[in-house]
């Protein structure tokens, strides 16, 4: 029994640890992205205070269930996908057991999609014509990246003969060379399609104010918005700490972990503040193309 | 200070902290004042410092910034929208026009007085407002927010009845909706 | 009966719109088969009072017809005007006028710049020039007192001299900000995603910008060459040596490229009008402004504005107000039916890059 | 008696009489053939599996009774194929021609328990022949105008039987037996090319009602064509005879060879997949895009037989158990959409959630399903076929499964959207909830859905036992169906379902409890016309739901995939198949006799030649 | 001034030449006006255009003489090779104003139609265009016409700040504000 408590107060306790360490990432992107436009920009901690404003906003209208449950589906799949995930070497953080002997790498590529569709179900619900067309831009270009972001998953799969995460970490550590460097080309395809994963320019389609007025999520305030900036920053965290643990080697401390995530959190950042934005197609197509490429490459230098 | 009745709880306290220091403002240029906005949110005068930041819709929107005169066309879609807005939210009156009709004071097409038709919180003179002065409007609604007292919203919900009349007597053949928020 | 296909608001309240219209879209997937303008969300009925005030006091009126570029009205009317009364207007007051129209120019282009950026998401060259071009309105500032609303060129003349010092000013901030656009182009007409999105979008073909009266950079990015500084030169721009940008497409592309080349020929020429500037008086005083009357007449006065070329067609019947101040902007070609067409066929995603190369500003559609 | 007679003589004879009361007392109708498949199910599931039935005719002996693979597969038969009689009794209530309708519908059931309890190729063959006929006689049940698209299926029916037929015929020549067992024993001693020839003959026979690309073409009018009620059925089992058939003929013929015979099979599946989810994903109508989407699981279940790992294959079968219970969901669900809403056109139709709530979360179960997302059971097939093909190198396979499965989520979304989402416009006002017969199958096999995500065992186990027949060893642990809840692949990687189930519905639940509570009272709901509509109200003749080509973008980046495979070659010959058709037309009219006459001709041609090159 | 007018003499006795019943004047420089009754507008633009060369439309105006009772419509065309500017000018009835629709000839002119119908009443038989353009519900005379006073429109429909009537000096009003009348809610929650 006590196990159980201290399972779940230790869930309780990465949770947080995911969703502070997410805010501040976002935070310090608001800062990084301010400070090249010549601009002060707003304080690190301004997520934390955007995100409890949304929570403490009255949230007096909804469109149905669906649009209720939609923000719920999408926490649930990053907290989920975050309890698979191991945060540091070895499991957990925190009394916590991390669960990823449960799951391995391809239930989290579907944990990590569940969200999505399960908030187009709430925009679809809403009947804005805005969020209708953000999720179908969402949508196809996630078929766009999850290709690459797969080939490179399953090309590390086949060179190591694993495809759980701790396997991978526990190579990484036996072996003493990162991912990043047995199979470069993986990394490469991976971190392209990284580029899509977190939505930033050039890949920032889906909520492109200009075009489609912040897209699926054009009728979610309140409470629902804060729910999904909650969620988003965890799930900004897993897609961090998963790269991390996969191309390189996991951190044995927070502050490895914090240093290793940051660094590579700042690729899509830093790519993301010099570049417009793509339409849709064009998205696609730009990860049919060279990530793919890179893909096919690192499929061969794993068989071989 | 326990005692004191208008003290803030702790809870208040920090919904107030927070509310002044993320204001989502609406994206809706109504008139040329919109013409500063984007000085002001740029790099020399930057409100984003001050926790501002642009919404695209007005579900997420805390702020409505009335960028100078309203026509009566506009007048309609700025009611929508504020009424479409989630509490808490707050209006701030953008130049002279906002105030009592300025320059445009005998023309047949804009409004001259807007806290007649949606309640307003804070309004920033001039033709037009400086930046600075938008900061300084932004700066006295968080200061009005911190003590509680920006409160057009729940103004506007009781006394709807007077404002739906003066906006009747503008708004011809134009549904006004069921009241939602 | 309902449309079949999707309806979409763009606008008044979008971030993506160009000021406060609205644009009606129907969409089939994401390509536009339908798109009907809206305007006079700002209608203030400028024609109207122009009509109850003095000729003086038309003067706070003009600069607001368009909110970005507030002095082609301006000068535009004040040809308009001259051209009836037959007033001259010294040297050094064309001088100070074209001085004051190209820098309106250049923080138009710089505001341009940070629209056709932002429309793709890439706000970086935005925040950048929209940040610079406060220097520009910092020189506004200095010169007439008004940041944006500048009433400064009057008929006969401007209303005050430079001050001292200010030619050195110019000059600094001219070599400030030529140094940034590089910055700024190297970022957005360097990037490959920028190049792609604006290849081949929007596309104007020659046939048809004559047949709709494009002007300006529209015009000049279908490979015609017309220029009101060139085809009629006012003030001081046939002492000027300036070349028109003309690039063949008639897309967006195009349209920004001719942009590129003339916001580097603005700076040129304030360079060359501050170098020039001939001393002497700097307006051809008009008798008690608020008695000054204008004999019966009327004329098209015009001039080129950003987005092409601005007129006014003013009316005076003899007394002391006007009988008729009649604005056509470029946008009132390009904003309404021209728009309608050109969307036709485009992609969702690029309905604001598009209003953004074509300059729609709605303040002078419906004035 | 003998039940397996006993079986096939209540199916057939409940299907004449069924015919004859709705001529002389059609209020009986319905309840009797509920009835019937009541007592057929209850047989089967009685069914004794040493049971046997031996016979002879015209000196060739033929011999009926259960394998257990059969077996497994008749489970599917016997549960689909009651609920969407009992689905189809409400479904159909009002329609003409209903006593032609029940007798074709228990026809294919008997039909496809014959298939499945031959052990000889003749009755195979008759029994394939019976079910292509009656399922051909549903398909053109709508009516004149679709008899074009009946007879592109039947077309292709034939093609497959004429090709079975002649691998039968074969067979015969050499070995001189036409049972199974025989065969399958026998077959080695033929020279390889005969070997290839045979599986390729059999395969392309089977492959017809699989939809495997080549001979796709048919299923996607067919299956949108015919009465959702009997499309479950369709697509849910009948469909899997040709699985059934396919891993007949992979393990017993193909197994052990080195022919590349699995690989071709397993990239034709692929392909199909990939190209039927593209498809899928630019459809209009709801029947339409459940179809192609139809075909693409097959692809997978293709490629899970194909890949003859014993995770492969148990994938394989797993999602074609999984299949026949969300697609046969689906189809019910979209059969009610049309029935209660009078069009499954997605560009028509949006927002029926409110009306049709129940609908719509079957729906939803079997969307998830489908999609193969955690914690639902699609997640436990889709995680054992990617594990087979990783473990076993197949990566390029597996980047085509992942492709087609993740362009699975935009049809999956759109159906969903098209349907149940967007604006409630008035002219769906007055639809209402399905009738509760029409709801209890929907929500009996949604339940399934759910089930099997925490406890694949419930079916893994069947599998395992039908798997042993097929030649694979038991991997699975010795425990209760409840226990099995952790997955292995070959590297001992695993996947333990109950965990993904209690971390998903736990914090799912408490985030949902908080949403709720915080701020529950002042909450309300509003229309979909109360949208952020740039500020404008919302005019009547304004179509706020964004419906007609949903992916056009997706559309754009895959156009030149599909105009480069499909429109070149497929167009071109559908084209001309369709010219073809109309010359076929005239000899065929559509009648029967003619087919069985051609057949026959066929028949004897093969054997006039056959015994001249064959010498037989 | 008048040795430079040779352009626009040209111009003008060319047009002369070609229309009877129209008076042309070259009055400055760039600047030609054409007086022409409503019947011969089009067909002196179709002229210009197609044989002159003045391809472009610059504006189309109207203007209300109310003291003649007509409206006056002028059409200004520029041509790219001459660069000058010519006024056709047409004076219609104002109690039924109408004018032929001749935005099959420069496609812009629709838009000038549409705001001149709107703001003059002045009606184009056969012209396609939707009805509101800029006003939106607007019951009233067409504001444009110089017999719409829009100080009586304004003072009978929108609210006067206090302090603004005389609409001279506000110093002293607002002197003397605490006159003003404040709604009883808002005295509630006035901020004093």
């Amino acid at each position: 029994m006590n196990t159980i408590l201290f399972e779940i107060l230790g869930a309780i306790a990465t949770i947080l640890l995911a969703f502070t360490v997410g805010m501040f990432y976002g935070g310090a992107r608001r800062k990084i992205i301010a400070r090249i436009q010549n601009r002060v920009g707003p304080p690190v901690y301004q997520n934390f205070i955007d995100v409890i404003k949304l929570y403490s906003k009255e949230t007096s209208i909804h469109h149905g269930a669906m649009q209720h449950m939609g923000p719920v589906f999408a926490i649930t799949a990053s907290v989920t996908s975050l309890m698979f995930v191991p945060v540091l070497n070895g499991g957990g953080w925190f009394w916590f057991d991390n669960l990823s002997f449960s799951g391995d790498l391809i239930f989290l590529v579907y944990m990590m999609v569940f969200g999505s569709l399960g908030m187009a179900l709430g925009a679809g619900q809403t009947g804005n014509p805005n969020s209708a067309i953000g999720v179908t831009r969402g949508l196809s270009q996630m078929v766009g990246y999850e290709i690459p972001f797969v080939m490179s998953m399953v090309a590390l799969m086949t060179q190591f003969h694993t495809t759980s995460i701790t396997g991978m970490m526990e190579i990484q550590a036996q072996s003493g060379t990162w991912m990043m460097f047995s199979n470069p080309f993986a990394f490469i395809t991976a971190v392209l399609a990284m580029l899509g994963m977190f939505h930033y320019s050039p890949f920032d389609i889906v909520h492109a104010p200009a075009e489609v007025a912040s897209g699926p999520v054009s009728e979610f305030g309140g409470k629902y918005l804060g729910l999904m900036m909650s969620s988003g920053s965890i799930f900004a965290f897993v897609k961090l700490t998963l790269f991390v643990n996969v191309f390189m080697g996991g951190a044995s401390n927070l502050i490895e972990l914090v240093v290793k995530t940051f660094a590579l959190y700042m690729i899509p950042v830093l790519y993301g503040v010099t570049s417009p934005r793509y339409r849709t197609e064009q998205a696609i197509t730009y990860f049919w193309k060279w990530p793919l490429f890179f893909g096919v490459i690192s499929l061969l230098w794993a068989a071989f | 200070m326990y005692n004191d009745k208008n003290a803030q709880t702790i809870v208040e306290y920090i919904q107030n902290f927070t509310r002044k220091n993320s204001l989502f403002m609406l994206a809706y240029g109504t008139g040329c004042g919109a013409i500063e906005l984007p000085a002001t949110l740029t790099s020399r005068y930057d409100a984003e410092r001050l926790g501002v930041r642009g919404a695209a819709t007005p579900r997420q929107a805390d702020l409505l910034l009335i960028t100078g005169y309203l026509s009566t066309k506009t007048l309609k879609r700025v009611i929508r929208v504020y009424e479409q807005m989630q509490d808490p939210k707050y209006v701030i009156g953008f130049g002279s026009c906002t105030i009592n009709g300025g320059m445009y004071w005998d023309s047949y097409n804009t409004i001259k007085l807007l806290d007649k038709y949606i309640p307003v919180d804070v309004y920033i003179n001039g033709c037009m407002p400086r930046p600075e002065s938008v900061i300084a409007g932004f700066k006295e609604l968080q200061s009005l927010i911190a003590a509680g007292k920006a409160d057009g919203a729940a103004k506007y919900k009781e006394n709807l009845e007077w404002y739906r009349e003066n906006q009747k007597k503008v708004l011809k053949n134009w549904p006004l909706v069921e009241y939602n928020w | 009966m309902r449309e079949k296909s999707t309806t979409l608001y763009l606008g008044p309240q979008h971030p993506g719109i160009t000021g406060n219209m609205m644009v009606k879209l129907q969409l089939e997937g994401d390509t536009i088969v339908k798109a009907t303008t809206h305007v006079g969300y700002l209608h203030r009925a400028f024609e109207k009072l122009i009509e109850r005030r003095n000729w003086m006091q038309t003067t706070t009126i003009l600069c607001r017809f368009c909110v970005p570029e507030p002095d082609p009205p301006e000068a535009a009317f004040a040809l308009a005007v001259e051209q009836i009364e037959g007033r001259e207007v010294p040297e050094r007051g064309k001088y100070l006028r074209s001085l004051v129209l190209e820098l309106a120019r250049l923080q138009s282009f710089m505001l341009w710049y940070a629209g056709q950026s932002g429309s793709t998401g890439l706000y970086t060259v935005g925040q950048w020039s929209v940040g610079d071009r406060n220097y520009v309105l910092d020189l506004f500032e200095e010169l007439t007192g008004g940041r944006i609303y500048h009433m400064y060129i009057w008929p006969g003349g401007v209303r005050r001299d430079i001050p001292e010092g200010f030619e050195d000013k110019v000059l600094r901030t001219m070599d400030y900000i030529e140094k940034r656009i590089d910055d700024y182009d190297r970022m957005m007409f360097d990037s490959a995603i920028f190049q792609k999105r604006a290849q081949g979008v929007g596309i104007i073909t020659k046939e048809k910008a004559m047949e709709w009266g494009v002007v300006g950079a529209p015009l000049r990015g279908c490979g015609i060459g017309h220029d009101v500084r060139k085809d009629n030169p006012y003030d001081a721009y046939d002492k000027l040596d300036f070349e028109m940008g003309i690039f063949e497409g008639g897309d967006v592309w195009a349209r920004a490229r001719v942009r590129q080349f003339e916001i580097r020929q603005t700076i040129s020429m304030i360079r060359q009008l501050i170098q020039n500037l001939p001393s002497g008086d700097y307006l051809n005083k008009m008798p008690n402004p608020m008695k000054w009357t204008i004999p019966a007449g009327s004329a098209y006065g015009k001039v080129e504005s950003v987005r092409g070329e601005f007129g006014f067609h003013v009316v005076s019947d003899g007394s002391d107000k006007p009988r008729r101040v009649h604005a056509r902007g470029p946008a009132y070609v390009h904003g309404v039916s021209l728009l309608e067409d050109v969307l036709i066929g485009q992609n969702l995603a690029d309905v604001s890059f598009i209003m953004n190369s074509l300059g729609v500003c709605p303040p002078e559609i419906e004035r | 008696m003998n039940s397996l007679i006993l079986i096939l003589i209540l199916i057939f004879g409940g299907g004449i009489i069924s015919f004859l009361l709705n001529k002389f007392l059609p209020i009986l109708r319905d309840a009797f053939v509920v009835l019937v498949m009541l007592a057929i199910s209850y047989l089967f599931f009685t069914i004794d599996h040493a049971e046997q039935f031996d016979f002879e005719i015209g000196g060739i002996s033929l011999q009926w009774g259960f394998t257990y693979a059969g077996y497994l597969f008749g489970i599917i038969v016997a549960g689909l194929g009651f609920l969407s009689i009992l689905y189809s009794t409400a479904f159909m209530k009002g329609k003409d021609r209903l006593g032609y309708f029940y007798m074709n519908f228990l026809f294919s059931i008997g039909a496809m328990f014959g298939i499945l309890m031959s052990r000889d190729l003749v009755s195979l063959f008759f029994f394939w022949e019976i079910m292509t006929w009656s399922s051909y006689f549903i398909v053109i049940y709508s009516g004149k105008e679709v008899n074009g698209r009946g007879l592109k299926y039947i077309l292709f029916s034939a093609i497959g039987a004429y090709a079975m037929l002649m691998a039968i015929v074969i067979l015969y020549g050499f070995i001189g037996s036409f049972m199974l067992e025989d065969v399958f024993n026998s077959i080695y001693a033929l020279s390889t090319g005969y070997q290839i020839a045979i599986a390729v003959l059999l395969m392309i026979g089977f492959g017809v009602k699989t939809a495997i690309m080549p001979v796709h073409v048919w299923a996607p009018d067919a299956y949108s064509e015919s009465p959702m009620a009997y499309t479950a059925l369709f697509s849910g089992a009948l469909s899997k005879m040709g699985v059934f058939g396919f891993a007949l003929v992979l393990f017993n013929l193909v197994s052990g060879q080195n022919w590349l015979i699995n690989e071709i099979v397993a990239w034709l599946a692929a392909i199909t997949s990939v190209l039927a989810t593209f498809y899928a994903v630019i459809q209009k109508d709801a029947k339409k895009l459940l179809a192609y989407s139809s075909i693409a699981q097959l692809g997978y279940i293709v490629v899970g037989l194909a890949s003859g790992t014993y995770l492969g294959v148990m994938a394989g079968i797993f999602l074609a158990v999984l299949h026949a219970v969300f697609k046969g969901t689906l189809f019910m669900a979209v059969g009610a959409v049309e029935r209660q809403a009078g069009t499954t056109d997605m560009t028509q139709v949006s927002g029926l959630i409110r009306k049709m709530p129940w609908t719509f979360f079957a729906t939803l179960i079997s969307i998830i399903t489908l999609a193969g997302i955690p914690p639902l059971g699609g997640f436990v097939g889709k995680w054992m076929l990617y594990e087979a093909l990783i473990t076993s190198d197949r990566y390029y396979l597996v980047i085509m499964i992942f492709l087609s499965s993740t362009a699975a989520f935009l049809y999956s979304y759109r159906i969903l959207f098209g349907l149940f989402l967007g604006q409630e416009e008035p002219e769906f006002a007055h639809v209402k909830e399905a009738p509760l017969v029409m709801l209890i199958p929907m929500l009996l096999l949604a339940g399934i859905s759910v089930l099997t995500g925490s406890f694949p065992g419930l079916v893994m186990q069947p599998i395992q036992e039908a798997m042993l027949v097929l030649g694979f060893e038991n991997r699975l642990p010795d425990m209760d169906w409840w226990q099995l809840t952790v997955l292995f692949n070959t590297w001992g990687d695993k996947v333990v379902l109950q965990n993904v189930m209690i971390s998903i519905m736990g914090v799912f639940l408490v985030a949902l409890t908080f949403i709720t509570i915080k701020g529950y009272k002042k909450q309300r709901y509003v229309t979909t016309k109360d949208i952020s509509s740039s500020g404008e109200i919302i005019q009547p003749e304004d179509n706020m739901t964004f419906q007609i080509d949903f992916y056009k973008p997706f559309e754009r980046a895959i156009w030149p995939m599909l105009k480069r495979n499909i429109d070149t070659y497929y167009t071109e010959f559908g084209n001309g198949l369709e010219a073809f058709f109309d010359f076929v037309k005239r000899i065929y009219n559509g009648n029967g006799q003619f087919y069985a006459i051609y057949v026959m001709a066929f028949l004897a041609l093969l054997l006039l030649a056959g015994s001249e090159y064959f010498g037989f | 001034m008048e040795t430079s007018l040779i352009k626009e003499e040209l111009l003008a006795q060319q047009l002369q030449n070609a229309f009877e019943n129209i008076v042309t004047e070259a009055v400055r420089k760039d600047t030609v006006f054409a007086y022409a009754s409503k019947e011969q507008v089009s067909s002196i633009l179709l002229y210009a255009k197609e044989k002159l060369g003045y391809k472009s439309l610059a504006h189309m105006s109207c203007i209300d003489w109310l003291e003649s009772d007509e409206f006056e419509l002028v059409y200004i065309i520029w041509s790219p090779e001459t660069k000058l500017n010519l006024f056709v000018k047409t004076r219609i009835d104002r109690q039924n104003p109408e004018m032929e629709n001749m935005d099959m000839i420069w496609r812009q002119l629709n838009t000038y139609q549409r705001e001149i119908r709107e703001m003059f009443g002045v009606e184009f038989p056969g012209f396609v265009g939707e009805k509101e353009f800029i006003l939106e519900d607007w019951e009233d005379a067409p504001p444009m016409r110089r017999d719409f006073d829009t100080l009586e429109y304004v003072n009978d429909t929108f609210f006067e700040r206090e302090g603004r009537e005389d609409k001279q000096d506000v110093r002293e009003r607002i002197a003397k504000r605490s006159g003003e009348e404040i709604p009883d809610f808002a005295k509630k929650y006035s901020r004093e």
